[in-house]
């Protein structure tokens, strides 16, 4: 969990990008970067722009200028398959569960680029050990799962597809407090394991204490970028996020 | 980095800032009526749509403004159950049936009743909103297509009933004596001659007075439904369009607003029915197929759904376009300049389409000579361009004359420039029309500025002979050919429809 | 102090899956209670059963002593019993305000002759509920205040949509307000804010609330009284102090080392 | 020889779209030869506006309201069907433009006391007691089967033949015009005591279609139809055989085969292929309305609706196209005429008897 | 009763066969909705094309010494790649742009393409009836006598061609990996996407098929019930429709029940009560069916999960 090394091409970088919703500007020249192998969060108040600015990097909305560059490769203008297809994958805000399939066709829909068929079955195991209540409920439906088990179906389905850099919108939202610790242990080993993670957390404490870098977002505009530490510590920060 | 307070949130200060301004249709309509209170906009409507006869003594355009009228206040009454309560009612049409044939049993030689108007247009709509209040009831199980399909089921039932009911025993009913089986509806002949509306001894005999009176009608409706969608009821409706069970967890009962929203929108259509029933002093079966519906859908639906304005457009749109095309020469007009509009629209560089404009012609007159070089007999003759034009007088009449006579200056120049074959047209026409669509489906694929150009010259070369050649011979055909690509396109252009807001709906 | 809400031996199976077992309890009036449990406890599905989304299968549910079992959910609301979702269910292409108002349809002084004829009467109780509709989102303070109401509630970021859905239940007047999760997604500082504003509703506004929260700071903060749910059992119930320390609660929900 | 100064049209008004467009497009093709013969024979430029009905009265109304507003316009063929007339005659009556149809047989179109409408066809008064007599008494039926096709035309002719057939009317059913599956209907009929189907379709492939699915199930009975299936092309050889021996009523001689007409076939051929029944009597109508215009030019030297209408009730043609001659009563109906009623055979019509009108109705 | 009996195995099979091309439109239509939710009003048209690809080959081919196994398998393979690039085609234009418009807004341009292919059928090929010359394809004396009954060879063809069609379809959506992109993308297209799913191919894909599928009912249906003519997609496409909902409007097998649902609502109506009121009967029945299960007859229960 060393600092990145800043000659490496970063694996994602985004370069005075501006995204729209309809006629209301939201991202305001928004640049930010991750290297290869980094854990690094998005933080910011409600509102500020966090998830327009993952649905920018997924192509679910496209900047009106900027690039976005992904493993060296401008792709503002590719779909998100093609994106996922380099090798994203994203646990969405809402979740985004496929609610008239079953938990298991859930996670294979996560495998679904990949063809390897022996090893989805290791990486579904590995998943269904990380969420035992998964395992229970493997042949309920998606959109009859309660809002924690979706959650933890939507990590679990994101894992599956073995890519290179998880984008993560709140992954611990609406998880019971033994699982939040859970969580954030298990984004850890994954980051460690070598996935780089992207990551929009509130939980803010928890967050900066698992990651190596943090940007703060505000009001459309990126305010403050610095080593999680340092954030920590920031006396601004703490007033306005960290709530102590 | 800017320096700011970290943790306000600014973007409420910022809001008008970050608006990017961007001209809109919609913005356009609504900046101006917005400055207008609501009985201003209506009494303007009202004042427009007198107009026209004072206009036009023209019977056929104070029809197709008749027609306008009443397919507006359809639409008005689709637009309850459609836009706003969120319900898919393909049987819509069968309400607008009942009122019509109610109106023929109460005022007609065929059941020998003669009721006054002003007692049979409240009881017609008041029957219209029990009929789609009882329809309702069944539809409360129902959601979304499976509604729509029970609907449907429900016009072609009426349509079918009104075909066949021609040969009904009714000897089974209590004090009722028929020699043998009765004519109900005299089928597909219908009933004929019935009474004109009449009002405290106003006889509406005239197309311009039943047209009067539907436009009277109609701005009543719109006042009517304007009322109702800014209340709570209209409020209720969509929130229940949005999200039924989130809706009924606020106390709403949703049940109920499905029934009003139905029996409102049949009672509206069964007064058209009757407006309608009143002025073709006749009803038939086939007035009330799905066609009509389908109409009714683009009326609702092109102007923007759940927009009493769109609405209005929407029947213009839907009732117009068709009429004017039957004239050919304005349809050939209208094709030549609408292809260049479109022209203008697709290529960035506006400076470009006069460029690609010039090769156009260019390369019509090239294939002229070679044509007429190698196949001296194969080309058709032509009026020359002087002899349409209207003979010079230095007159106002000069100017109206070359309005008038546009369409065939236009038609004329073409035909010239073409090298139009004698022979099989047809066949060369078909293979024409052919290649012309997949050069349309490629133009439209390619991104690229040059190649773009290069596949339009011939792309335009082919619209204009096959336009020449086969389109504008066949009127009728034509002129459905053209609705289907208007409808096409100006749903590509404005998804929302044409005065309809964005909306989202899933997120 | 008499019961305001009195849930007795509810049931409740999807399939064959047990959610709800054979669980009672009581909310007093002008009291917090909160519902917590680990995920898929059944916390959700309660509420569902309270406001009559769902039917229990055995078992009553008393408000102010008479059962509303098997009424539709938007008698139980004009009864008193408003609701926020947990996956939230607002009305998004209807504007801010609308939403808020639409809340107030039963209550609304209103029939037809007003709403067609535009009468005094109408225009007052209009203008009436869209007072109170904008009291109600200045709830909030600064978080919704400053955004025009006239705009779509999907432009609304997540938290905010929250709040939203806040005001738009405390638009129906209740009496006992059910909250699920209304601080997820937002981060400590906000979580304070909300917190202290549900303390509000009680004190101020005399609501009676039952709260389901995975954050312990919010639930500490102002529950008058803590239900810990597992597996649709009640399994541990009373002052937040003693709930958290015991042992079942820590093993099924909390964890050891929690803050 | 003198032409009008300014642009002549003639209006056709008929279904040119939508579901029997098949109909209105064969009008439309003979009334264009019709045009263009005489065009040709008096040096004049008729040109035809389209009036498209869409067999809608309410579309009617305003294709009609189009060509009466046209000012060109000195006289119109159409609206096909009868309610479309229903629906129009008063506004034509208001404009005193003449409109002649081809195609609407509905008895009471011409007994409320219009002065504008005027037909080529006979009504169905006249054909329905003549087909009947024919299936009773020529053919020997006791017990018939008679099927619709819900148009007016169809309806109306079924009614009268259900009215004056002598025998046991054994069902009495409609079907759509949209309709090609008769199987069940076959199945049923196969296993009633039927002698003979009557079924008066308009459109001409149906009846072809039902011929060939009687033949499928083995179902053997006579089967007999009118006008709408005068079509070689449809009704013969698009039945593979099927309608071999099937009788078809017709009210004028079979103009495939008529010398005297043979010319204009052969030109209509060669432009526009084969043809059924709407053709021929549509180029009749034009005919009279364009011939009108050239008397009414004549007479008044110039060109007026009122003039034009007024000719067109002197109608007197020796012979028409359709090889009987032409002229109207008080009413607007043909004066006189009668029915043909042809047979199947070898893939001919081949003409069995006619009836005169008046000469043997009972 | 004993015309009940009398009639019954003839109904069946005359049921069977109309269901076999309802069911076959009805899958497009349903695999179509089922992904967009949209109601494709254009399928009929795309049906009616379907069976004029047939007919041309088959005007191409009968003079020829071509054997009619060999024509009738080109025919329908003909019409089914024809209409499915056609589908691809209509997807691609009218309705792509309109993804994120209000559901119902690609019915107007469904409405559209549906006037455009009319008519310039009409335009192009006139508005004649054609028929299917099926007696010299496959003679009338081919066919097997059931007791009262005929099933004659041309409706076995078809009954067999669209149950193997069928089969085929259910194996490519249950089996591979296609099927369960379309379910996703069904749910959720967003969140489709963000697991790989190319959504638009997928689309095309749906497109492809569910097209396919009606060409070869376009030929089917031309070749059973003869006559084709450039307006016969409109009472088809509501017919598929109707049927695509009664089995439950998404659904494939659904679909193929809805289809044969319907022609034998449709065939018993004529059989055993009336034909003049067979649509009015087999609405009432269609309407009845709906109100006892509303969701279709093989509709799943919706998940509403609060
Ligand atoms: N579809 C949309 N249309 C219009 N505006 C939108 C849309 N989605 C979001 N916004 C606006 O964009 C801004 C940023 O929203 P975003 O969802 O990115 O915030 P966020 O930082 O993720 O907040 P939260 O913590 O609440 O999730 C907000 O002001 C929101 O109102
Ligand atoms: N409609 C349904 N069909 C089947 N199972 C259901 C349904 N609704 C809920 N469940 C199951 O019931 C259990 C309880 O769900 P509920 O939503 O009440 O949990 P919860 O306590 O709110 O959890 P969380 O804290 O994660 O939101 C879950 O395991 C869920 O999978
Ligand atoms: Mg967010
Ligand atoms: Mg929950």
């Amino acid at each position: 969990m060393n600092g990145h090394d800043k000659s490496a091409t970063p694996l994602l970088r985004l370069t005075d990008v501006n995204t729209y919703y309809g006629q209301i500007h939201i991202l305001q020249d928004v640049n930010l970067e991750v290297y290869p192998g980094e854990l690094v969060c998005l933080l910011g108040g409600n509102a500020s722009g966090k998830s327009t600015t993952l649905k920018t990097i997924l192509g679910l909305v496209t900047p009106a200028s900027g690039t976005v560059e992904f493993a060296g490769e401008e792709v503002q203008h590719r779909s998100t398959s093609y994106r996922i297809e380099r090798g994203m994958a994203v646990v969405p805000e809402n979740r985004r569960i496929f609610a008239d399939m079953s938990v298991d066709e859930n996670l294979q829909m996560g495998a679904y680029l990949r063809n390897d068929k022996a090893e989805i079955e290791q990486d579904r195991e590995r998943v269904l050990e990380l969420f035992p209540r998964l395992r229970e409920r493997l042949n309920q439906l998606g959109g009859t799962l309660s809002g924690g088990e979706q959650q933890m179906l939507a990590m679990g389905r994101a894992l599956m597809s073995r890519p290179r850099l998880i984008l993560m919108d709140e992954p611990s939202m609406g998880l019971a407090p033994l699982l939040v610790e859970q969580n954030f242990q298990i984004i850890r080993e994954i980051n460690e394991q070598g996935t780089t993670i992207f990551m929009v957390e509130q939980n803010a404490n928890m967050a900066l204490s698992i990651a190596d870098r943090g940007y703060v977002l505000q009001t459309g505009r990126i305010v403050l970028e610095d080593v999680a530490e340092n954030l920590l510590q920031n006396e601004q920060l703490r007033k306005a996020y960290l709530g102590r | 980095m800017t320096e700011q307070r970290i943790g306000t949130d600014e973007w409420v200060e910022q809001h008008e800032a970050r608006l990017a301004t961007q001209s809109e249709l919609r913005e356009l309509v609504y900046g101006f009526g917005e400055q207008l209170p609501l009985w201003g906009r209506l009494g303007l409507l009202l004042l427009i749509g007198l107009f026209v006869p004072v206009l036009t003594s023209n019977p056929f355009h104070i029809r197709i403004a008749a027609t306008i009228a009443l397919m507006a206040t359809l639409g008005v009454g689709l637009n309850v159950v459609v836009g706003y309560a969120g319900l898919l009612d393909l049987g819509f049409v069968a309400f607008y049936g009942i009122g019509a044939y109610a109106y023929a049993y109460l005022s007609s030689d065929f059941t020998g009743v003669h009721l006054p108007t002003l007692l049979t247009i409240p009881l017609i709509t008041v029957l219209g909103a029990v009929v789609g209040f009882l329809l309702g009831l069944p539809s409360l199980r129902l959601v979304g297509d499976y509604l729509a399909i029970v609907t449907l089921a429900f016009g072609q039932i009426f349509v079918q009933l009104m075909t066949s009911l021609t040969r009904v025993d009714l000897s089974w009913v209590p004090f009722l004596t028929t020699d043998g089986p009765v004519n109900l509806t005299r089928g597909p002949n219908g009933i004929i001659e019935l009474d004109s509306i009449s009002i405290f001894g106003f006889v509406a005999d005239t197309l311009t007075e039943n047209y009067i009176i539907r436009l009277v009608v109609l701005i009543l409706v719109l006042l009517f439904v304007h009322h109702l969608n800014n209340s709570r009821l209209g409020r209720a409706w969509r929130a229940m369009r949005e999200d039924e069970l989130a809706a009924e967890a606020m106390g709403m009962p949703t049940r109920l607003l499905k029934l009003q929203a139905f029996a409102i929108g049949a009672a509206i259509a069964a007064l058209a029915g009757t407006l309608f029933a009143a002025e073709q002093k006749a009803v038939f079966p086939a007035n009330f197929d799905v066609t009509l519906l389908i109409t009714l859908y683009g009326v609702v639906v092109l102007g923007g759904l759940g927009s009493l304005p769109g609405v209005l457009l929407g029947a213009v749109i839907m009732i117009a376009v068709p009429e004017i095309l039957r004239d050919i020469e304005l349809a050939s007009l209208l094709f030549y300049v609408g292809s260049v509009v479109a022209l203008i629209g697709l290529i960035k560089p506006r400076r470009l389409v006069g460029l690609l404009l010039l090769n156009v012609a260019i390369i019509g007159l090239l294939v002229q000579v070679i044509a007429e070089s190698i196949w001296p007999d194969s080309l058709a003759e032509l009026p020359s361009v002087a002899s349409v034009f209207p003979e010079f007088s230095v007159s106002i009449r000069f100017v109206t004359a070359i309005i008038d006579s546009l369409p065939e200056i236009v038609t004329s120049i073409v035909r010239n420039w073409l090298a139009i074959p004698v022979g099989n047209q047809e066949l060369i026409g078909n293979i024409a029309l052919a290649i012309l669509i997949v050069l349309i489906l490629i133009a439209s694929r390619i991104k690229q500025t040059t190649q773009l150009l290069i596949t339009l010259v011939p792309t335009m070369y082919l619209l204009a002979l096959v336009w020449e050649i086969r389109l504008s011979g066949q009127e009728s055909v034509t002129r459905l050919i053209f609705v289907g690509v208007v409808l096409i396109v100006l749903m590509i252009y404005r998804p929302h429809g044409l005065l309809g807001t964005q909306r989202i709906e899933i997120v | 102090m008499s019961a305001q809400l009195e849930l007795k031996h509810i049931n409740k199976n999807f399939g064959g899956l047990r959610v709800i077992n054979d669980l009672s309890f009581v909310a007093q009036p002008g009291q917090i209670t909160s519902l917590i449990g680990p995920n898929g406890a059944g916390k959700t599905t309660l509420l569902n059963l309270i406001s009559g989304i769902y039917q229990p299968d055995d078992g009553d549910i008393l408000f102010d002593g008479v059962s509303i079992v098997g009424l539709e959910p938007h008698e139980i609301t004009q009864r008193g019993i408003a609701r926020t979702f947990q996956t939230l269910r607002l009305f998004l292409n209807m504007s801010i305000i609308e939403n808020v108002m639409s809340a107030s349809f039963s209550r609304a002084q209103m029939n037809l002759i007003d709403i067609v004829f535009r009468t005094p009467r109408f225009r007052r109780e209009e203008q009436r509920l869209r007072n109170e509709a904008e009291e109600k989102l200045g709830f909030f303070g600064s978080r919704l205040v400053g955004y025009r109401f006239d705009q779509p509630a999907y432009s609304l970021s997540y938290a905010n949509r929250r709040r939203l859905e806040i005001a738009r239940a405390m638009m129906t007047n209740p009496k006992i307000l059910l909250l699920d999760e209304p601080a997820a997604g937002m981060n400590p500082n906000e979580t304070l804010e909300v917190t202290a504003l549900i303390g509000q509703l009680r004190d101020e506004a005399g609501y009676t609330i039952i709260l389901i929260e995975h954050d312990m700071s919010v639930v500490g903060g102002i529950s008058d009284h803590v239900i810990v749910l597992d597996h649709g059992e009640k399994i541990a119930e009373g002052d937040f102090e003693d709930v958290v320390t015991d042992e079942r609660v820590v093993e099924a929900y909390l964890g050891r080392k929690s803050s | 020889q003198d032409v009008p100064e300014g642009e002549v049209s003639l209006a056709v008004l008929g279904p040119f779209t939508g579901p029997v467009a098949s109909i209105g497009e064969e009008i439309l093709n003979w009334s264009q030869l019709a045009v263009d013969d005489f065009n040709e024979r008096t040096g004049w430029n008729v040109t035809i506006v389209e009036g498209d009905t869409e067999l809608d009265p309410a579309k009617g109304v305003l294709a009609a309201e189009a060509v009466i507003a046209n000012e060109n316009v000195f006289g119109a063929t159409g609206p096909a069907g009868s309610q479309v007339v229903a629906a129009t005659a008063a506004m034509f009556e208001a404009a005193n433009l003449v409109h002649v149809s081809a195609s609407a047989t509905d008895p009471s179109l011409t007994q409320d006391g219009t002065t504008t409408f005027f037909r080529v066809v006979p009504t169905d008064a006249v054909q329905g007691p003549t087909d009947a007599n024919f299936l009773a008494n020529d053919l020997g039926v006791t017990r018939l089967f008679i099927i619709d096709d819900q148009s007016t035309y169809s309806v109306g002719l079924s009614d009268q033949v259900e009215a004056a057939f002598p025998g046991e009317i054994v069902g009495r059913e409609s079907i759509t015009q949209d309709d090609s599956d008769f199987s069940a209907l076959v199945t049923r009929i196969r296993n009633e005591d039927v002698e003979a189907i009557f079924f008066p379709g308009q459109i001409a492939s149906q009846g072809a279609v039902l011929a060939q699915q009687l033949a499928e199930q083995g179902v053997d009975v006579i089967f007999m139809g009118a006008d709408g299936f005068f079509s070689p092309e449809d009704f013969v050889e698009g039945a593979g055989g099927a309608t071999e021996g099937a009788y078809v009523s017709f009210f004028a001689p079979d103009i495939h085969n008529l010398e005297s007409s043979a010319d204009v076939v052969a030109r209509y051929t060669d432009r526009f292929g084969d043809f059924g029944a709407f053709g021929p009597p549509a180029y009749a109508a034009a005919t009279v309305v364009l011939e009108a215009m050239e008397r009414a030019f004549e007479a008044n030297g110039e060109l007026t609706r009122e003039g034009v209408l007024a000719e067109v009730a002197n109608t007197n043609q020796e012979t028409t196209i359709l090889g009987i001659p032409l002229s109207f009563d008080e009413n607007g109906d043909v004066a006189g005429g009668g029915f043909s009623i042809f047979q199947i055979q070898d893939g001919e019509f081949v003409f069995v008897t006619s009836v005169n009108i008046g000469s043997d109705e009972e | 009763m004993d015309n009940f009996f009398a009639q019954l195995p003839q109904q069946i099979i005359n049921g069977l066969t109309l269901g076999a091309v309802y069911a076959l439109i009805a899958l497009g239509y349903s695999m179509v909705y089922g992904i967009l939710q949209l109601l494709n009003f254009a399928h009929g048209d795309v049906f009616m094309i379907g069976a004029f690809i047939g007919f041309g080959i088959m005007s191409a081919m009968l003079s020829t010494s071509a054997p009619s196994v060999i024509i009738i398998a080109l025919m329908i393979v003909a019409a089914m790649i024809g209409c499915g690039v056609l589908g691809v085609v209509i997807e691609r234009f009218a309705y792509r742009p309109l993804r994120n418009a209000p559901r119902i807004a690609p019915l107007i341009s469904a409405l559209g393409v549906s006037f455009f292919l009319q008519n310039v059928i009409q335009l192009t090929l006139s508005a004649r009836f054609r028929t299917y010359q099926t007696a010299q394809l496959i003679p009338g004396s081919i066919g097997v006598d059931l007791g009262t009954a005929r099933l004659s060879g041309v409706r076995a063809l078809v009954i067999i061609v669209a149950f193997l069609l069928m089969f085929l379809l259910q194996y490519l959506v249950r089996r591979s990996k296609l099927g369960r992109a379309m379910r996703a993308v069904a749910t959720d297209k967003d969140a489709a996407a963000m697991m790989g799913v190319d959504v638009d191919r997928v689309i095309m894909a749906t497109f492809f098929v569910g097209s396919a599928l009606a060409g070869a009912a376009g030929v089917l249906n031309g070749l059973v019930f003869f006559r084709i003519w450039h307006f016969m997609g409109f009472n088809a496409g509501l017919k598929g429709f109707t049927a695509a909902v009664v089995g439950g409007i998404g659904n494939v097998p659904g679909a193929m029940f809805g289809g044969f649902f319907l022609g034998f609502a449709e065939t018993f109506a004529v059989g055993f009560l009336s034909p003049t009121f067979k649509d009015v009967i087999a609405f009432v029945v269609l309407i009845a069916v709906l109100l006892i299960r509303p969701r279709g007859l093989l509709g799943a229960r919706l998940v509403q999960k609060v």
